[in-house]
């Protein structure tokens, strides 16, 4: 769970955006879903950890793509090739629980990504296409520059900039037309997740971000709200998630 | 080498194979960190905050980070004392360490049913916090009426027989005054600080960052203002006074008992590596032996002035 | 464009240029900072506290760096307001910047006295220090003594005929409570916080690292602290709020304002950015243009609940 | 006054002690005693400035001698060719100050430096150099790796070091023997200067470092206690010094 890796590159994308690989044991397994939390900085400022979806992992080594828009962010694209990157992980459940093989045999499989919610989606995908399972990914962002086409050579994809720029213009969400046999698997920023819940289908399971102070289920900071009949409770995005069954959430 | 050197503390009858506890709230019930280390080796573990019944809590956003430091909202969300009994103590008991059981009441009755409630089990001890700032309704700064805890300490001290500890925070009134009243109540300890109260504002949205606009500062930011409390109440009162605040580090666990703490706690240091509490341990051995201290008591209090 | 922006703000009678002051003890006496910028662009300078008489202050070592803060005990080290007004002033005469005076006393009776002396001078205002941490002898936590308080504040505003602001702290007593009761005394405006009571162990040695022991923390770590402050005394009282605590740059100075201040102090920030003050200053008017606000007394107070 | 300068180089010398440059403009001027008050780091940690002696400074660019001793100086050692170094400075008077050529012609200029003391002392010893003035330089350490020769080759120079390994055993001040016709000029740790006040001599001269929060003469932090007959005024080492007539100092 305690983590060391050295950092194999830590590449810039564009303006904001890195692609960061960690070299891991052979050992570490991790799941679609899951993520780990970065200690960026041996300082006291940033204080806490960063959580970071896998945006890929395979034998030996873990991808993340990330953003950078603040002051973490900004000190864990200043890691250089070799650095030593501590880090827990991997955190949370995965898409993986929600997935039924046998039951989703005949349904569409709908890959929803927002953003960098691509990240865990993408790990996912590649999960799907190992597993020779069809799906169709749905992948917004703002503009080109946020579309990373370079990693969807392999799927089915349709993609939806705000600006036209790249695929079609408008939000990726107005472009998917679910129905009782669509499964949709889904991660980006919560009007994102707020929109799909008025989509019809079969399941809708999504990933969800939420401040996090421990990344361990002791601090319970990061807590969303969930349905129960007409009183709803607290559940951890870092515990019992972040994956959960939309329809269960309640969504601010 | 090593074993010659005594790390035991005592809190009240309490005895303590060394000073670290872990802060209430910054290490759940305990399970959660089993996968990273032997809670054996924990001088004593103090749980997050327990009320009679299970309370859910302050809406998110709940907490949010600070120059070198962290706001929490969370409102004292908890399972609740019973289910706390029945369901994480039994998976607790197997470990060698004192679990000690923070207690929070919405009113001064609440306090003693949940002490009654304790003292039928094999808890080492209570620590009663009377100094939350982040409960809104019904949220009662007992750090500041004498009288109200006066009477939880008393009613609570009738019929429990294991330790007391009363949990202070320098957000209101005197901690010094309000230390030694604990003290003459039949406190067997204090434990200070708790967080401060603080705010943050999004000047985006123009809304508190917290959905409970207040939240308590904890973290390093406010280690000097922990260890200045520390230090007085420590000359004020008899009775042991456990220090918590900002803790990161076996050389900041020495400052709080320099100051004059028996024990500490570390609380927001778990978030950020887990091992914070046996580190400090293992690195405070190290130091005694460095120095050739062969007792850790010798360090309580060991401040020198002039 | 800028030109349609309205910064001014006003703190009882007297109109600032804009709501961004120095905060006291760390600009000097102002002069030091000629060099940096035109003195001229500030919304006021507050002098280092001054006294009737010069004091020596505390031994060194005076100051420490800690997690994101510093703490002083500097000891009201000043050249007594005499000198202060013979050599000083006439100097800082020729910016067009309102000059406060922060005024400390040792005595009742000295701060009155000093207040006299000022009456007959051209400075703006004075600001009343009854807050500070980091004198022993004679320390008087006036912060915590209504009496006290009311009768320096009476006193003074039967003769003094400028504005009056009162610097409060979060150190002792009830800061609201204080704030409400400023008010009734008839001050102008009150100013919060000044440094919070803190300290440090040197491990090596087992001293205290400041010689007077105590500090007042300053700087961002504490700022969570100060922005809870004013914003619940904003809430209580309708002089304006003077808003201080670790404020680095315009983000910082907006929440205070959006919090409920009228203004806002700059201290430890020019310790590391002697350009702070102008920076926050051209910052604000950028915000303010951007975002279409024409005037920037439309942010104080703004923030939204709910 | 406010400066920006970049990294030409940031060299170890040995474990723990840096040589760096830095391109200031032309038209920058300093005199030997002064310092500069170095910006190591973008964030709150560490918060304060960290003051360091010029060590040598010529047309162009300006050096430092420092020691790795806590974070702030950690920060300053990971700076690399090309970074940008915000710094506050030329600060403090200088030893010219004290230097009157026309008294000093007859008599025995001493110099002595102690640990990173010797940066300044440095910049003053190129300073006579450059000036024809003789001197003779007294330089300690702890032992031979804290001893930078390679900076002495011009210089008349006796070296001791607590251990021998360089130069003479023991504290340098064993090997000065003053009298009524020496000048000292010295700057190294408060014990050695505390030592050199009982040395005879006809003047005495110490650059002193104190713990400083704005090397600007605002905050008063820095200050040292000076003779006043029976009272004692405290000067502040970043703006009355930080050279001062040693026998003025009451060291504590
Ligand atoms: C489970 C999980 C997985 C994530 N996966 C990715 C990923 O794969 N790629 C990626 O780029 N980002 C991801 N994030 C978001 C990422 O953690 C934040 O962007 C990062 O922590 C911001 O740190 P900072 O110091 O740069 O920003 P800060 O200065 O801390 O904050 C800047 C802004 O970011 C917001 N922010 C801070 N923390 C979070 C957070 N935890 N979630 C959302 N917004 C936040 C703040 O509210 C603020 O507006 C994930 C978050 C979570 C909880
Ligand atoms: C005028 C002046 C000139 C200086 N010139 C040099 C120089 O040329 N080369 C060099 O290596 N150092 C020099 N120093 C000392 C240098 O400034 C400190 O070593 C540095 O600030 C320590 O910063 P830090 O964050 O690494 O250590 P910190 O973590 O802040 O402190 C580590 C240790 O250093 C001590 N320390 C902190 N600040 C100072 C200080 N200002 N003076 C002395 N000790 C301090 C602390 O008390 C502590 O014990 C000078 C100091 C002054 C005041
Ligand atoms: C997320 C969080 C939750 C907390 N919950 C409690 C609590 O339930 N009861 C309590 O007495 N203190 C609680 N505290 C306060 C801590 O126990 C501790 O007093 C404080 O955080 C200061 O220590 P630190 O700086 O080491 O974190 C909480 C602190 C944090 C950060
Ligand atoms: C070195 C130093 C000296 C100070 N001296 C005074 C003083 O003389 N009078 C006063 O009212 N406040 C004094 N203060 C408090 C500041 O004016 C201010 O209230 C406090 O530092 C918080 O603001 P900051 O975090 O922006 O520094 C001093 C602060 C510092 C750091
Ligand atoms: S982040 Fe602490 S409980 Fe989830
Ligand atoms: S360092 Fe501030 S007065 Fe010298």
């Amino acid at each position: 769970m305690l983590n060391q890796g050295k950092v194999v590159f830590n590449r810039k994308l564009n303006n904001t955006i890195y692609y960061l690989r960690i070299k891991v044991p052979i050992s570490f397994k991790a799941q679609p879903g899951q993520f780990i939390n970065i200690k960026v900085s041996d300082d006291y400022v940033p204080l806490l950890r960063r959580p970071f979806s896998i945006f890929n992992h395979e034998r030996g080594f873990i991808d993340i793509l990330y953003k950078v828009v603040g002051n973490g962010t900004k000190k864990l694209s200043n890691k250089k090739r070799e650095d030593i990157l501590d880090f827990i992980g991997p955190v949370g459940n995965s898409y993986v629980d929600f997935f039924y093989e046998d039951e989703f045999k005949e349904k569409n499989i709908y890959l929803v990504a927002g953003g960098t919610g691509f990240a865990s989606i993408h790990f996912f995908a590649r999960w799907l296409l190992r597993k020779k399972i069809k799906f169709k990914l749905f992948y917004g962002a703002k503009n080109k520059k946020e579309i990373f086409q370079r990693f969807c050579k392999n799927f089915d994809v349709l993609i939806a900039t705000d600006d036209g720029s790249c695929g079609k213009k408008g939000l990726i969400t107005s472009f998917i037309n679910g129905d009782k046999d669509t499964i949709i698997f889904c991660c980006g920023p919560q009007t994102m997740l707020k929109t799909i819940q008025s989509i019809k289908a079969y399941k809708k399971i999504a990933s969800f971000e939420s401040y996090m102070g421990c990344a361990n289920g002791v601090c319970l900071s990061c807590v969303i709200k969930i349905n129960k009949g007409k009183e709803f409770d607290y559940a951890r995005v870092c515990k019992e998630g972040t994956v959960f069954d939309l329809d269960d959430v309640i969504i601010i | 080498m090593t074993n010659k050197i005594n790390i035991q503390v005592k809190i009240g009858k309490l005895i303590l194979k060394n000073p670290v506890m872990t802060a209430s709230g910054t290490f759940g019930y305990g399970l959660e960190f089993e996968k990273f280390f032997d809670l054996g080796k924990l001088g004593a573990i103090i749980t997050k905050g327990l009320s009679l019944n299970p309370v859910k809590g302050n809406p998110p956003q709940r907490i949010v980070e600070t120059p070198a430091g962290m706001l929490n909202a969370i409102g004292l969300q908890n399972i609740g004392i019973k289910n706390f009994i029945s369901e994480k103590l039994p998976l607790l008991k197997k470990y060698k360490t004192p679990i000690i059981v923070n207690v929070y009441g919405r009113k001064v009755d609440e306090y003693i049913e949940v002490a009654d409630i304790l003292n039928d089990t094999d808890v080492a001890g209570i620590e009663l916090n009377i100094s939350c700032p982040n409960v809104k309704r019904g949220g009662l700064q007992f750090a500041a009426d004498k009288k109200a805890v006066e009477k939880i300490i008393n009613r609570i001290r009738k019929k429990y027989k294991k330790t007391i500890i009363v949990k202070l925070s320098p957000n209101t009134g005197n901690i010094e005054d309000m230390a030694i009243h604990c003290e003459r109540c039949g406190a067997d300890a204090v434990s200070l600080i708790n967080t401060i109260v603080g705010m943050a504002i999004d000047i985006k949205t123009k809304k508190p960052v917290l959905a409970n606009v207040f939240g308590g500062l904890s973290g390093p930011a406010i280690k000097p203002i922990a260890l200045a409390a520390v230090f007085k109440v420590s000359k004020k009162v008899k009775i042991p006074v456990i220090g918590v605040g900002g803790i990161m580090n076996y050389k900041d666990a020495l400052e709080f008992m320099m100051a004059g703490a028996t024990a500490v706690q570390i609380g927001t240091a778990n978030f950020i590596d887990p091992l914070t509490c046996v580190k400090v341990i293992k690195d405070l051995q190290y130091y005694l032996k460095e120095n050739k201290i062969y007792d850790i008591n010798k360090i309580i209090g060991a401040i020198k002035l002039e």
